[in-house]
């Protein structure tokens, strides 16, 4: 989200300036630098490695570069380091949609074309943006996916990430308007817990939402730690079984709780053919398939082609619900 | 004097260190593409800015032997409170005053909880650190106002004449030579001097340390204050984890310049050196694509080595005299 | 003496010790005989202390050896030397101030009980027993911060005696305790020698020296002088070959006519301190504060100058009233301290001789603000001179000096302020007699050039020779006031145990 | 001495001993919280509060060591993130390992990275705030490098070792035990050993701690490697508890860990404090953070709530000194 005030006096960035050539072949030995929230961070480990299976079949050069810590700020030292390399494709997740936007397009003046994936910036500041799913898509189907579990009635609360990630609340305030519709009308989301994407905090926030809310039926955490520590809770307390939970998990983590009973189903896109995506995005990007107009189309391996929508968005597809019956069938 | 001050041993930390400095510059510039460029220059200089600036009183307050870890939450707490008070509708001009007025007062806090109620600093400023963070959150919670002026927000890192160096760069190095008069060159850095080796015995010369430390904490917190604009403007955001953990970057800076944890003892070249010294290695080794673990491996290595190297090499010398003249 | 014929227990052979360019000490022997207490004087800076920590086994000798028993002993640490049965008292104090009185005593090496832990009971009890013997009484179960010099002191005679050691060597231990305190640690080392032990005792004061030891070396400039029985030595011999030179007089008092009164004091009390101070001081005059350790003479001065808060009364300076804790504002109307303890207060001991000299004079030496090199330098080595300081270097840490010259250089950096009131606390502690002498006279000159002089002195010879008026402590209290005609041994000692005269 | 003599002098000592302000502290919010919220003391919610301490106490109490000593280790933190990211390695790569091997190497490798700050510290005679604030790059950079992005999962673990951090005694979490042991264990030995009692004479006056012959450098080196075997615990326990590991595990918790003990009325500059008074300060802080949670109170508040609690608790210990410096004032010195 943010705070606004009048109107925005800069500039409108360059909005798909040039022809797409529809037809040009993807450009050989393209330069392609992922640069993630953080590195070393397991979801994004997963992400730029299907980035990396993209960029060796297009026959480009990857590497991935990034802060240890998911600052703004260093990303920021990261990105002009990038364009002083004269890398071609830059593949970002933005830890905040501001804080970046100068130095991306001065990369893109030196000559990159950046692509967003995960997490959005501002749309001027990026040529397009791989969006895992569109924030309903998610709404949809992790309010669908909770209603389920509590037989439709009862009350229900979100274990997000930290106050300020911005798809977290995004999401969350569509899950608001989702729980209006008459079908779930008996559910009530009572409050909003914050685990910062930390084991521990999380794992004290499921207790603190269990103690305050003695009746409460259900937990919604989209966020990939906050529901693996939830689960990890429930499944060693006295609720197992008794309070659902559902929310974006990796099969890895959540394998176990959904053997053992604790978690029926949840859900998540695949990483690594989120930055498969968006690698592609770039070549196409920067062999001048595409402009980032919205319309244009574009082949993206084994993916198939996707066709980017407004404001230079293209999404992966709908997520992946994961439960008892194919969870073995997943590993990442 | 200047004999003086060339003989000691801290003098010629700095000399170390702006000899290295120069190596790492020729050697980069040498080996690694796009390191000896305007440009990277210019990002170089903006990147350390802030760490630069917060360094400044860091280093006078050190100096006392006290020390201050709230400035990072400082710089955040006056980020979030630029936020609102520029959705508020406040004059920009207006919101940069408020807010160094604003870290002002978090730094007389902190200098109350030391000076008046004699408490340690690092336990008072790591009680700061949590709570000027929280109270962060409060003001601003999970937005983040990001609609400042375009005409502010590039005068933040704008260059001089267009060229490489920033303003903000030459503001801190103006600022930095402020400081570095008041250090090295007035009774107030004198007295810093002695009450960071003996606070009784300064007290004894008449000399008001309470006094001296609350103006100090004063300052940082303005001078915090002052880098949370910057930041704000530079990174077009205000939000409340701005510069999170920035504090032991800047720590950092201040102990490799060569200024004792303990207090009485640094200059501020040398904090300086150590801050561009931090800087440059980084750029540098990001620029070779080396990982980030790497770089904390090597700004750990380079933070021990600053303080455990002159120690050998100060034992090693003395056996060595010893066993010269038992010989 | 039995003990001229047998073999020393102990023999420093030869040793040197050199600190870079200084050889604090050069080639000095000397024997230690079982049964025997014997003295090493000489000036400041002698290397008296520095033979002590070499003893001690904190300085390694750069040359030569120290045998114990016929064998030589080579201390790697403090710790070597205790378990050669070699105690020490430090000239310094060297306490925890966070531990209790009897931990701090028995450090390493507590009483133990069963599973090897520490029988607390059985320490405090020994602690009460060493006390005994000293004939003091501090509660062994109160923390060490807080306690005055002399209950420091007296702590680390305890520590030394606990360790039943075969050789006591004391440095300069007698130098913060009065008379009857100074008596009993005399029993005590006495008793130690007839049950074999050797004493090796350093002192500034001959009366001491002269009562308590059967031998006695001198020393002067690191080398060795002479090593004599005392039975054939005279004070004079002695401060002769210490010195090189005759010393005149001790006390040399200049009679002043008495101007304005300056330092003005009424009713000052701090609430279980002292009580219901009152007193003057004029121009010229130069008036001591006599009493017993503890009585709270430092006290009392230290609030006047504004180190300590006081709860009522006021103190004047000619006729404005001084703010309550603000030693700064001291300083501005004219009041100088030179304070008891310069180690802790008096000197930063990290900082060069010169940067001390001109720590209470920062403002004045600066110009617009701005302090040049010059000028320090040039005051710094002025007064340094005038003072007669023993360094190396200006830029030397001051800690590097001897007792006696920081003691100096404390003088001259409040001297250098040109004070309308000097206040001493334990002026001549720990300085030579050569220096003593300098010091009375530099006081005698101050009180004639019109400065107002308030002297706190345990020692009594100091207090009547210097003294125009003579105010004795007791118990916070001031007992009475003597003109300096009034004043003698047993006047003096008579109100400062609190007998009130009828 | 008669026994209500006795008694009364407990509750004297009681009453001027530093822990008791937490306590008090700690009692007032179990109980606002519990007035709002009464299922805040069922046993479930009162084992969720000892799990929760647990490891943040075992922390406290090797940080309890250094400081008393005059030092600090500002590497507890990346300490635990290696050892936990090295156990569910080992555990993974060779799901046979019994459980007691796994602490062992934990614990192991905990006390090697002690070892290092040991050496760097007492060795090369240099402040250990500079030294720890350079090995917490470096273990973490170590980490990092070796973890590369891989994250270690529960399932990764065999189950009698995740058992660790569930399984109880008579309702008694074991991570709770196990805290509990390492606290007096640690606290009986710096009470009454000698050694102990050295690293409080080198804490509150190191000079002096030469001059008596205490073998300083040795016993600073010890006490970084215990903290460094206790922080490597923590690592193991935090494994077994979360399940969940990868290269960010405890990033930040060194200054959770250092305002635990300055909490608990450990000087900051050594030769006070004690380590029941840091693990009382690490189980306030948790509780604070369930309570907060308990009583929905905005998140936001949270941190800034406990950053004023530092700032209460450090200002409570100091008025608690000045009082009883001013006793002392009064008894003169030679009462006994
Ligand atoms: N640690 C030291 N560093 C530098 N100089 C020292 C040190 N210890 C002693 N000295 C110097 O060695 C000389 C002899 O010192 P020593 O302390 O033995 O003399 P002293 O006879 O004890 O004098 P005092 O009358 O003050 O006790 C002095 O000039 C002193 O300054
Ligand atoms: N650690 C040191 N470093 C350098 N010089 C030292 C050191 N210790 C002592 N000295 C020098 O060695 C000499 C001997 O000093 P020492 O302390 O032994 O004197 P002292 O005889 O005890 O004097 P005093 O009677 O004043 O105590 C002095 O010149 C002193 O400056
Ligand atoms: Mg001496
Ligand atoms: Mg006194």
């Amino acid at each position: 989200g943010g705070t606004t005030r009048g109107s925005d006096d800069s500039p409108t960035a360059n909005q798909a300036t040039g022809q797409a050539n529809p037809d040009a072949a993807l450009v050989e030995g393209l330069d392609v630098a992922f640069l993630p929230k953080q590195v070393n961070n397991p979801y994004f480990t997963v992400a730029d490695g299907g980035g990396k299976t993209a960029t060796e079949e297009f026959k480009g050069k990857y590497k991935e570069v990034g802060p240890s810590e998911a600052s703004a700020s260093s990303q920021v030292s990261y990105i002009n380091t990038l364009s002083q390399q004269q890398t071609d494709v830059i593949v970002t997740s933005a830890n905040d949609p501001n804080a970046i936007c100068g130095a991306l397009n001065s990369a893109r003046q030196a000559g990159a074309k950046v692509v967003t994936f995960d997490s959005d910036t501002k749309p001027e500041c990026r040529d397009v943006f791989v969006n895992q799913v569109t924030a309903e898509g998610i709404a949809e189907n992790q309010v669908k996916l909770i209603s389920e579990q509590i037989g439709g009635e009862g009350k229900i609360a979100v274990l997000s990430a930290t106050p300020n990630a911005t798809n977290q609340n995004a999401w969350i305030e569509l899950m608001r308007g989702e729980l209006k519709k008459p079908e779930y009308a008996k559910i009530e989301l009572v409050t909003v817990a914050y685990g910062n994407d930390e084991d521990q905090k999380s794992f004290q926030e499921t207790q603190g939402l269990l103690r305050s809310y003695p009746d409460l039926k259900g937990i919604v955490s989209p966020t990939t730690v906050g529901v693996a520590a939830a689960a990890r809770y429930l499944s060693g307390s006295e609720y197992k079984g008794k309070v659902a939970l559902t929310g974006l998990g990796t099969p890895n983590q959540m394998r176990e709780f959904v053997k053992d009973g604790t978690v029926k189903s949840f859900a998540l896109w695949s990483p690594a053919d989120l930055g498969y995506l968006a690698a592609y995005a770039g070549a196409a990007l920067a062999s001048g398939q595409i402009t980032g107009a919205s319309g244009e189309k574009f082949k993206a391996g084994k993916l198939g082609e996707y066709t980017i929508g407004a404001d230079g968005i293209v999404v992966l597809g709908p997520p992946t619900v994961f439960d008892q019956g194919n969870i073995d069938k997943f590993d990442f | 004097m200047a004999r003086d001050v060339v003989r000691s041993t801290l003098a010629r930390w700095d000399t170390v260190l702006l000899v290295v400095l120069a190596a790492v510059v020729v050697v980069a510039g040498v080996l690694v593409e796009g390191f000896a460029s305007g440009r990277n220059f210019q990002f170089l200089l903006l990147d350390v800015v802030a760490i630069a600036l917060i360094a400044l009183p860091l280093t006078l307050i050190v100096i006392t032997g006290e020390i201050d870890l709230s400035v990072a939450s400082t710089l955040g707490l006056c980020s979030a409170v630029m936020g609102q008070l520029w959705v508020a509708g406040l004059s920009l001009e207006l919101v940069v005053v408020l807010v160094v007025g604003l870290g002002a007062v978090l730094g007389a806090v902190n200098a109350v909880f030391v000076t008046r109620f004699a408490l340690p600093s690092l336990a008072v400023t790591i009680g700061t650190l949590a709570a000027y963070r929280g109270l962060a959150f409060v003001v601003l919670g999970d937005q983040a106002v990001a609609d400042f002026p375009f005409s502010w927000t590039t005068a933040a890192s704008s260059t001089v004449g267009g060229g490489s160096v920033p303003w903000a760069a030459v503001v801190t190095l103006v600022l930095a030579v402020v400081f570095g008069v008041v250090l090295h060159a007035t009774p107030f850095g004198r007295s810093l001097y002695a009450m960071g080796n003996n606070a009784e015995a300064a007290t004894f010369s008449g000399i008001r340390v309470a006094r001296a430390k609350f103006w100090l904490f004063v300052v940082s917190g303005a001078v915090s204050g002052l880098a949370g604009v910057y930041w704000t403007l530079r990174f077009a955001s205000a939000r409340a984890d701005n510069a999170a953990g920035l504090e032991l970057a800047v720590v950092a800076a201040v102990l490799l310049g060569g200024v004792s944890i303990f207090g009485g003892r640094g200059t501020l070249l040398g904090v300086l050196a150590g801050v561009l010294l931090l800087g440059a290695v980084r750029n540098a080794l990001q620029l070779a694509d080396v990982a980030a673990d790497t770089l904390n491996v090597v700004t750990g290595g380079l933070l021990i080595a600053s303080v455990v190297v002159p120690n050998v090499v100060g034992m090693a010398r003395t056996r060595w005299r010893r066993r010269q003249r038992t010989a | 003496m039995g003990g001229e014929r047998a073999a020393p227990l102990l023999e420093v052979r030869g040793v040197s010790k050199s600190f870079g360019a200084v050889a604090a000490v050069r080639e000095v022997s000397f024997p230690l005989h079982g049964g025997e207490a014997h003295a090493l004087v000489g000036e400041n800076g002698a290397g008296k202390s520095t033979i002590v920590k070499m003893l001690a086994g904190v300085h390694e000798p750069d040359t030569g050896v120290i045998v114990l028993d016929g064998r030589e002993l080579r201390l790697t640490g403090p710790a070597a030397a205790q378990a050669a049965g070699i105690a020490v008292i430090y000239q310094e104090p060297t306490l925890f101030p966070d531990l209790s009185v009897a931990e701090n005593i028995f450090m390493g090496r507590q009483p133990l009980g069963r599973f090897g832990c520490i029988d607390r009971a059985a320490m405090k009890a020994d602690a009460v027993r060493l006390f005994d013997r000293l004939g003091v009484r501090i509660d062994p179960d109160r923390p060490a911060r807080g306690l005055s010099i002399a209950d420091q002191q007296l702590i680390e005679i305890a520590k030394a005696l606990s360790l039943d050691a075969r050789v006591l060597v004391m440095d300069e231990p007698t130098a913060a305790l009065s008379g009857v305190e100074v008596e009993r640690l005399f029993a005590v080392a006495r008793a130690l020698c007839e049950q074999g032990a050797a004493v090796l005792f350093i002192s500034h004061r001959f009366d001491e020296v002269f009562s308590l030891c059967q031998r006695l070396t001198v020393m002067r400039d690191g080398t060795w002088v002479s090593t004599d029985p005392v039975a054939d030595l005279t004070v004079d011999q002695v401060v002769r070959r210490m010195v090189g030179r005759d010393v005149s007089t001790l006390f040399p008092k200049e009679d002043v006519e008495p101007g304005d009164v300056v330092l003005e004091v009424h009713g000052l009390t701090r609430h279980g301190v002292f009580s219901d101070i009152g007193f003057s001081v004029r121009a010229g005059e130069i008036v001591a504060l006599a009493g017993l350790v503890g009585a709270g003479r430092s006290e009392v001065v230290r609030a006047v100058f504004g180190i300590d808060r006081y709860d009522e009364g006021e103190a004047r300076v000619a006729g404005k009233r001084l703010p309550v804790g603000s030693p700064a504002a001291a300083v501005a109307s004219g009041i100088a301290l030179v304070p008891e303890d310069r180690r802790q207060q008096g000197l930063v001991m990290e900082l060069s001789i010169e940067r001390n000299a001109t720590l209470t004079r920062l403002k004045p030496l600066s110009r617009l603000g701005l302090l040049g090199g010059g000028r320090e330098r040039r005051s710094a080595r002025e007064w340094t001179k005038r003072l007669q300081v023993k360094y190396g270097r200006l830029s030397d840490a001051v800690g590097t000096l001897s007792g006696g010259n920081q003691q100096k250089v404390v003088l001259a950096k409040w001297l250098a302020t040109d004070p309308k009131v000097l206040i001493v606390d334990e002026p001549t502690r720990g300085i030579d007699v050569g220096t003593k002498a300098e010091v009375h006279r530099l006081l005698s000159r101050l009180a004639a050039d019109g400065v107002a002089v308030l002297m706190v002195s345990s020692e009594l010879p100091e207090v009547l020779g210097m003294a125009d008026r003579v105010l004795v402590m007791h118990e916070g209290r001031i007992t009475a006031s003597l003109t300096r005609d009034e004043a003698t041994e047993e006047s003096v000692m008579f109100a400062a145990t609190g007998r009130v005269s009828a | 001495m008669s026994a209500r003599e006795n008694g009364s002098r407990f509750v004297h000592k009681l009453w001027l001993a530093r822990e008791f302000g937490i306590v008090v502290a700690l009692g007032l919010l179990v109980l606002v919280t519990t007035v709002d919220s009464p299922n805040f003391l069922s046993p479930q919610s009162l084992r969720d509060l000892m799990l929760g301490a647990a490891i943040l106490v075992v922390l406290a109490v090797g940080q309890t060591v250094v400081i008393i000593s005059r030092n600090i280790d500002l590497s507890v933190g990346a300490v635990l993130g290696l050892v936990a990211f090295a156990t569910g390695k080992l555990l993974s790569s060779a799901p046979g390992t019994p459980t007691v091997v796994a602490v062992l190497v934990g614990v192991g490798l905990g006390a090697v990275c002690g070892v290092v700050n040991g050496v760097l510290v007492a060795a090369a005679r240099v402040p250990a705030l500079v030294i720890t604030l350079g090995t917490l790059y470096a273990f973490r950079g170590i980490d990092h490098s070796w973890a590369r992005g891989e994250q270690i999962n529960a399932s990764d673990m065999p189950r009698s070792f995740l058992g660790l951090g569930t399984w109880t005694v008579l309702g008694v979490p074991v991570l709770a035990l196990i805290a509990l042991a390492v606290m007096l264990a640690v606290g009986f030995y710096l009470r009454n050993y000698r050694s102990g009692r050295e690293l409080y004479a080198i804490g509150s006056e190191p000079a002096a701690a030469r001059l008596s012959g205490i073998p300083v450098g040795r016993r600073v080196f010890t006490s970084f490697v215990v903290c460094g075997a206790l922080a490597g615990l923590a690592g193991v326990l935090y494994a077994a508890r979360f399940g969940t590991i990868d290269a960010t595990v405890g990033t930040g918790i060194e200054l959770q860990v250092v305002a635990a003990a300055v909490v608990g009325g450990v000087a900051i500059f050594g030769g006070s404090g004690s380590v029941y008074g840091a693990a009382l300060g690490a189980l306030l802080l948790t509780t604070i953070g369930s309570s907060l949670a308990v009583l929905r109170i905005n998140p936001f508040w949270q941190q800034a709530v406990v950053g004023g609690l530092i700032l209460a608790a450090i200002g409570l210990d100091r008025l608690l000194a000045v009082r009883a410096a001013n006793r002392l004032r009064g008894r003169s010195s030679h009462g006994a």
